[in-house]
């Protein structure tokens, strides 16, 4: 049995209505309990913010197209280099970083939880060794199913419950947590060099649309039980005039759920351009939020983007080829067989360009004009807007006018007149960065019975102390602090045991990976269906036997069962 | 017993449709596999026990004896060379890598031998790139330059491209055009409806000449190039701009040619020209069956695919300087430990005699070239026979090997982890 | 005569690959294929001995007729025979010139040495208990 | 102030020394620095006899020389920005990258990557170099920027690879590639070269000697005049591959 106490914390914990109160947490075993004994081990936190472990709901940080965008970047290897010390490994790489570095400076910042963005189901088990080796954050998988041939043969037969059916085999299979839609029908499309433009657009040779595809995986979503909604990567993504497919996908959603949204859209800056092209793109933040606004079914998050090199990475493939004849810079593409599709580019997104200004404005503006922050969540869909570590810098802006009045004095000209941001007054105050940064994703994500989020009995002991007295920093005034003191925690605590102080890492890590199993009936099971057994052996490449995760990937693998179609 | 659908270990291709007969320690029968399929599992023949030299020839010793005196060997080392990882599992090279970082050593995989330069040129101008089954599934034109998948890859063209039914083409020996590109005639150029015959050393220029032909530029190229007629680089490059799906496989000849990895950035850079009117990939014919697995997990771990020195504690990278035959030729590394490998057969003479002349360590099932150049070799399991364990098939599609017999070896991810705990003076933490 | 030694795979060496001290693979990777117009030159049958001369050093092996070879090229499976007379500069790439190191090939009377006795040339000891 | 650093017999000779620390402003503190051999960090005393004449207030007034077997040393002025070094003899890998300013001279061979991703500053190399000479880190869309290199004897394959900026003036012969990839700059060659230039998109580089294997896709526009050679040039304009501007100036194409 160990016990920690935590005292004179000031806990900010959302999810269970505290604000700032000043109180002790106990833990035992690495949960939160109601007290401990006498010889548990004390950390004074001196009234600092403290906060549960931060969960990102949207980054990219293993798998196939990560590692693929570490292997052909040597030139950002050398840029943050570590050498191995005490508990820590040697590191690499500062936009895509090696996986002990994303570890450890994820949880340097408090971060204990993290969702990868976009796992290609037949690319699986490379995933799950990569979390393996990200050993100081539990992780889930967003697993892709925009262009899964089996599926979109279920959507064209209006098949629901077989749509359904696939999705659970699969998230069975692969060890998934949740549906990830990247530009739907557009990945399949760019097997032919294609892509779709428009929700209503066909996908070739499969006579279905992106809308069809989306409406039907948000009943199937919902039929399996699975704790979060589907996850959408809208079409068309950094185009100009981008914002109108966003708002017409937005009108295809239901309420469906009391407990959470019925879709989750990611990285929404990218999808929220005017204009027509790159010459007179202007921010449409105005019309995306007030259609969030009014849809309670709808959480987004932001897509920040910040001026630095960094690498866009992302299952869209037609959109990174895109980018690439933008950019003349080194292009990767992954497509996946039956399944979807991957690009990888080096980008650096500089105040020179108008484009760029306008992006990084609309992210802001996303954040600022959405009245919940249960509704707009902080991410920079790492590292494709920036690497994570330039969250604390997204926090101060969205904390302090002043701040981004600074920013906004040295930006290219053209941003005031094609954003709004200067006119924004509204400045985000301590808890509804807690939203943004956990809570709002632990009920995103459907995370909160799982002990995720939140610091109430019961829960995870994962807890962030930051160096920050919320009595005596004025964001608004001294937003540099409020950036530092978000860098590097006091302690990161996971599970009941400190694991970095200070920003040094001092323990081995020992994370879990939470997947679902949606049990699905007997007679609708896909091992049990003789066509889809036998168009997967002819057109896959690795046998039906030799697809499914095996369990000694997951040493410490989580399963929530749901009891779908019930 | 019949095991069935079991991955066959030997090239990139990882096969994993093989049915085998196992009785008791044996394979005695593989059915779908190629004729090196067979021989990976019926041939299989083992050094039975560790062996050290002596003066005059070679004593049995115990596996702890051969332990320690690894890791002493590795302890006492300036410059240690930890190289090969390319025919064993992701699980040891995974703790080859933590050893590495532990004793400052320099780690390489036989990727620098074979298409260390492909990642070269990857890392200047990206991979477009998929996985096998998009090529079966829908190209129309495959092209192989400089390499020869019947003799190295034999069932890659009945499985993944021309002979492959695929969604698309299913009628594939009829739909699909073949253009072979080498410097000889061999079995491959034999099916080819398109060989280029190329002269030794001339790729890059006919790789440049079919960009600018692609881009309209014709005019600009002279009547032969390198041995080819301009008028049959026009005639393939209609071919390739009308493909519907185009897809590029090649070998060894890029790589290891005069320009190396420039001559395989040049092939790449077509391709992505050729996107701007189709759709083309590109894809490297990796040899070892799990050499692409050693360059993911270095990636993963360190940054970097191969070549990775920590003599500074940090990660260093620089193929010429910290790739294992540089290493050696300039007599850098005064001790060495081979894993899954055979440096002694396929590194130059210059570069495999150092190897003799410092302490070396070799970790192999089987005797090979490097055990007469080793002061102790330690037999082990092979992956995909007796041990089961993670390989990445050459398009990054990662498969689980099988274990499909018991011979009574050590997996050489445990003897890794012991060498480990004796030079950390302290247990295997990293699961 | 000068020529271009090119190496590469082929299914016979794969097959040998891990009984490096049979007499199969030597065979296989001893073997040097030529043009048939070259080997009238050198006034050679198949199965004759040619000496391989680099500025590395010099390795006999069998000469077999190949038409596809081109002139001026010979062509050995990659192995201990071909890394003999490589040459270990690596143009800072960390590759060897596999594939085009120049040597001089000629007629030999000299045997063909097993790869334990190539091993043994660059300081090693040959182990063939089985 | 001078520093003459004598390099000390060693063990095992073979081993490479990284010795970035060799740069003239490090010494304005003392000699006090440490350096790398193999895996083991050692003081610059225990790899050299150490001799200091004269006192300096400011870096530029250093000059470092370097006697003795030198060349498995690496790194030595990475990231100089002023002072003087000589080597007396022959120079590890990496000599003088990153450098900003100041002056390196090599009476003897440099080894590969000298003057990498130069900024300022000035090399001169009395014998050969290595490969890459004047050229860039993997991966990197830039080599060299600023400054100047001069090898009065040959350089290696791939000489000025991805140059950006600034003068690379070989006076002997090069390998294979020299000036792939090239985005800008200026490259001289009066020996020959084989494959010059290839895929170059911008920047200028003459040929005095022979051409071996002209990559075939540049355009001949033009002959010119090179008053400072006394030579008429053939003009190519390339790589049209790479939809390059670059400008090649060569006297004796040789065959195609």
């Amino acid at each position: 049995m160990t016990e920690l106490l935590v005292k004179n914390a000031c806990v900010i914990d959302p999810i269970r209505g505290i604000n700032g109160d000043i109180m002790d947490i106990a833990i035992r075993d690495g949960r939160i309990v109601e007290s401990v004994s006498d010889r548990a081990e004390v950390i004074d936190a001196h009234r600092c913010l403290t906060l549960p472990g931060g969960i990102d709901s949207h980054t990219h940080v293993c798998g196939t197209k990560v590692n693929f965008g570490r292997y052909m970047s040597p030139e950002d290897m050398r840029a943050g280099r570590t050498q191995r010390r005490g508990k820590m490994h040697v590191t690499s790489g500062y936009y895509v970083p090696t996986t002990f570095g994303n570890s450890y400076r994820y949880s340097a910042m408090g971060y204990t939880t993290l969702l990868e963005g976009a796992m290609a189901p037949l690319e699986a088990r490379h995933t799950h060794e990569e979390f393996t080796a990200t050993p100081h954050q539990d992780m889930l998988a967003n697993t892709l199913f925009d262009g899964n041939w089996a599926v979109m043969d279920a959507v064209r037969e209006k098949n629901i419950k077989k749509a359904a059916a696939i999705v659970g085999w699969t998230l069975n299979a692969v060890k998934g947590y949740a549906i990830k839609l990247t530009n739907p029908g557009g990945t399949e499309a760019w097997g032919w060099g294609e892509d779709v433009t428009s929700i209503h657009e066909m996908v070739p040779h499969f006579d279905v649309t992106p809308a069809e595809i989306i409406t039907t995986m948000i009943q199937a979503n919902e039929l399996l039980k699975l704790p979060h909604s589907v996850h959408l990567h809208c079409n068309n993504l950094g185009k100009p005039g981008n914002y109108q497919t966003t708002l017409d996908t937005f009108d295809l959603v239901p309420d469906v759920n009391p407990n959470r949204q019925t879709l989750y859209a990611t990285h929404v800056q990218f999808h929220a351009y005017g204009g027509g092209t790159w010459r007179n793109i202007c921010s449409k933040a105005e019309e995306i939020t007030r259609s969030v606004n009014s849809k309670p079914q709808i959480v987004m998050d932001m897509g920040q983007i910040m001026f630095c090199r960094t690498m866009t990475m992302t299952a869209d493939g037609p959109m990174e080829f895109n980018l690439h004849c933008l950019h003349h810079n080194k292009w990767s593409n992954h497509d996946v067989e039956l399944e979807t599709g991957s690009g990888i580019i080096p980008v650096t997104y500089s105040k020179k360009s108008a484009v760029n200004c306008i992006m990084w404005a609309i992210g802001l503006e996303l954040a600022l004009l959405t009245k919940s922050p249960w509704q707009c969540l902080l991410e920079t869909d790492n590292p494709n807007g920036a690497p994570f570590v330039k969250y604390p810098e997204v926090i101060g802006l969205l904390m302090s006018k002043r701040y981004r009045d600074e920013e906004c004095a040295t930006l290219h000209a053209d941003t005031e007149g094609r954003t709004s941001l200067c006119a924004l007054e509204r400045e985000m105050d301590w808890h509804d960065i807690a939203v943004m940064t956990r809570a709002g994703q632990a009920k995103a994500l459907g995370i909160i019975n799982q002990g995720k989020g939140h610091l109430g009995i019961g829960a995870e002991a994962d807890i962030a102390i930051y160096p920050i007295r919320t009595d005596s920093v004025d964001p608004a005034r001294e937003y540099r602090k409020v950036v530092e003191g978000f860098q590097k925690t006091r302690f990161t605590i996971k599970r009941g045991r400190v694991v970095s102080r200070d920003g040094e890492i001092i323990v081995d890590g020992a994370n879990a990976t939470f997947w679902v199993n949606a049990k699905v009936p007997e007679d609708l099971r896909m091992e049990n269906d003789p066509e889809f057994i036998k168009r997967f052996e002819q057109f896959y490449t690795v046998r039906m036997s030799n697809y499914p995760v095996q369990d000694v990937y997951l040493p410490r693998g989580r399963c929530i069962e749901t009891e779908a179609f019930t | 017993m019949i095991v069935s659908d079991v991955v066959c270990p030997f090239c990139g291709c990882l096969c994993d449709d093989l049915e085998l007969e196992v009785e008791g320690d044996r394979v005695v029968r593989v059915q779908n596999g190629c004729s090196l399929a067979e021989a990976t599992f019926m041939n299989d023949t083992r050094l039975p026990t560790p062996i050290r030299r002596t003066k005059t020839g070679w004593e049995d010793i115990s596996y702890d004896e051969a332990i320690k005196e690894t890791a002493d060997i590795l302890k006492e080392a300036d410059r240690p060379l930890l190289y090969g990882w390319s025919s064993t599992h992701g699980e040891a090279q995974s703790v080859g890598v933590h050893i590495a970082e532990l004793i400052g050593a320099v780690i390489d995989n036989t990727s620098t031998v074979c298409h260390g330069p492909s990642i070269l040129a990857i890392q200047e101008v990206g991979h477009p790139g998929c996985t096998l089954g998009q090529v079966k599934n829908r190209a129309d034109v495959i092209i192989y330059w400089g390499c020869n998948p019947i003799e190295a890859h034999p069932r890659h063209m009945s499985r993944y491209t021309t002979f492959a039914t695929g969604f698309f083409v299913p009628e594939a020996q009829r739909e699909r055009t073949v253009i072979v590109v080498d410097t000889r005639r061999n079995d491959t150029t034999n099916i080819a409806d398109e060989f280029l015959q190329v002269e030794p050393g001339g790729d890059y220029a006919v790789l440049s000449a079919l960009r600018a032909i692609v881009r309209g530029k014709e005019s600009v190229i002279p009547k032969k190039v390198a041995g080819i007629a301009k008028e049959q680089l026009i005639r393939v490059a209609g071919i390739c701009k009308n493909a519907k799906f185009g897809a590029i496989f090649f070998g060894l000849g890029l790589t290891m040619s005069r320009g190396k990895y420039k001559n395989v950035r040049n092939a790449i850079e077509l391709t992505d020209e050729l996107n701007r009117h189709t759709k083309f990939v590109i894809s490297p014919m990796r040899g070892h069956g799990n050499v692409y697995g050693s360059n993911e997990v270095f990636t993963w771990m360190t940054g970097y695919p191969f070549a990775v020195d920590f003599a500074r504690g940090i990660a260093f990278y620089n193929p010429g300087e910290t790739t294992a035959v540089d290493i050696l030729r300039r007599g850098e590394c005064d001790a060495a430990l081979i894993v899954a490998s055979d440096p002694g057969a396929n590194f130059p003479r210059l570069a495999a005699a150092h190897l003799a002349k410092i302490p070396t360590v070799i970790i192999d099932p089987h005797v090979n070239a490097t055990t007469a150049l080793s002061r102790i070799h330690i037999p082990c399991t092979a992956a995909g026979i007796d041990a089961a364990g993670t390989a990445y098939r050459m398009d990054g599609v990662p498969i689980r090997l099988k274990k499909v017999i018991e011979r009574g070896y050590p997996d050489d991810a445990e003897l890794l982890k012991k060498i480990y705990d004796r030079l950390n003076g302290g247990g295997w933490d990293h699961d | 005569m000068k020529c271009i030694l090119n190496t590469g795979r082929t299914v016979p060496q794969g097959i040998a690959v891990e009984h490096k001290g049979s007499d199969t693979y030597r065979a296989v990777a001893s073997a040097c294929f030529l043009n048939p117009v070259d080997m009238m030159i050198l006034g050679i049958e198949n199965g004759a001995r040619v000496g391989i001369t680099s500025p590395t050093g010099h390795v006999v092996l069998s000469a077999r007729s190949a038409e596809g070879v081109t002139r001026g090229e010979i062509f050995v499976t990659i192995g201990p025979y071909a890394n003999h007379i490589i040459s270990s500069e690596t143009h800072g790439t960390g590759m060897p010139d596999f594939k085009s190191q120049s040597v001089d090939v000629e007629p030999t009377e000299e045997p063909i040495r097993s790869v334990g006795e190539l091993m043994e040339e660059i300081g090693g000891l040959r182990y063939d208990r089985q | 102030m001078r520093v003459i650093l004598e390099s000390k017999v060693r063990s095992k000779p073979n081993l490479p020394i990284e010795a970035e620390a060799i740069i003239p402003r490090n010494f304005l503190k003392g000699t006090d620095l440490v350096v790398f051999e193999g895996n083991k960090e050692r003081t610059l005393s225990e790899l050299f006899w150490i001799f200091v004449e004269g006192t300096a207030v400011s870096p530029e007034n250093i000059e470092v020389v370097l006697k003795g077997d030198t060349s498995r040393i690496k790194r030595v002025g990475e990231y100089m920005d002023t002072g003087n070094i000589v080597i007396e003899g022959d120079i590890g890998m990496h000599c003088g990258n990153f450098m900003s300013g100041g002056t390196i001279e090599i009476l003897g061979n440099a080894d590969s990557w000298l003057g990498r991703e130069m900024r300022g500053g000035t090399i001169l190399c009395r014998g050969n170099a290595g490969h890459y000479c004047a050229t860039g880190y993997r991966g990197e869309k830039k080599g060299m920027q600023g400054g100047k290199v001069e090898v009065f004897g040959n350089a290696g394959d791939f000489c000025a690879e991805y140059l950006a900026g600034g003068e690379v003036h070989i006076h002997g012969s090069t390998g294979d590639f020299p000036g792939v990839e090239m985005r800008g700059g200026q490259l001289t060659i009066e020996g020959d070269a084989t494959r010059p230039c290839a895929n170059m998109k911008e920047g200028s580089c003459v040929i005095l000697g022979t051409v071996h294997d002209m990559i075939p896709t540049f355009e001949k526009i033009d002959k010119r005049v090179l008053p400072e050679w006394k030579i008429t040039a053939d003009v190519y304009k390339g790589d049209v591959a790479n939809r390059g501007k670059g400008t090649l100036m060569i006297k004796n194409p040789g065959a195609v």
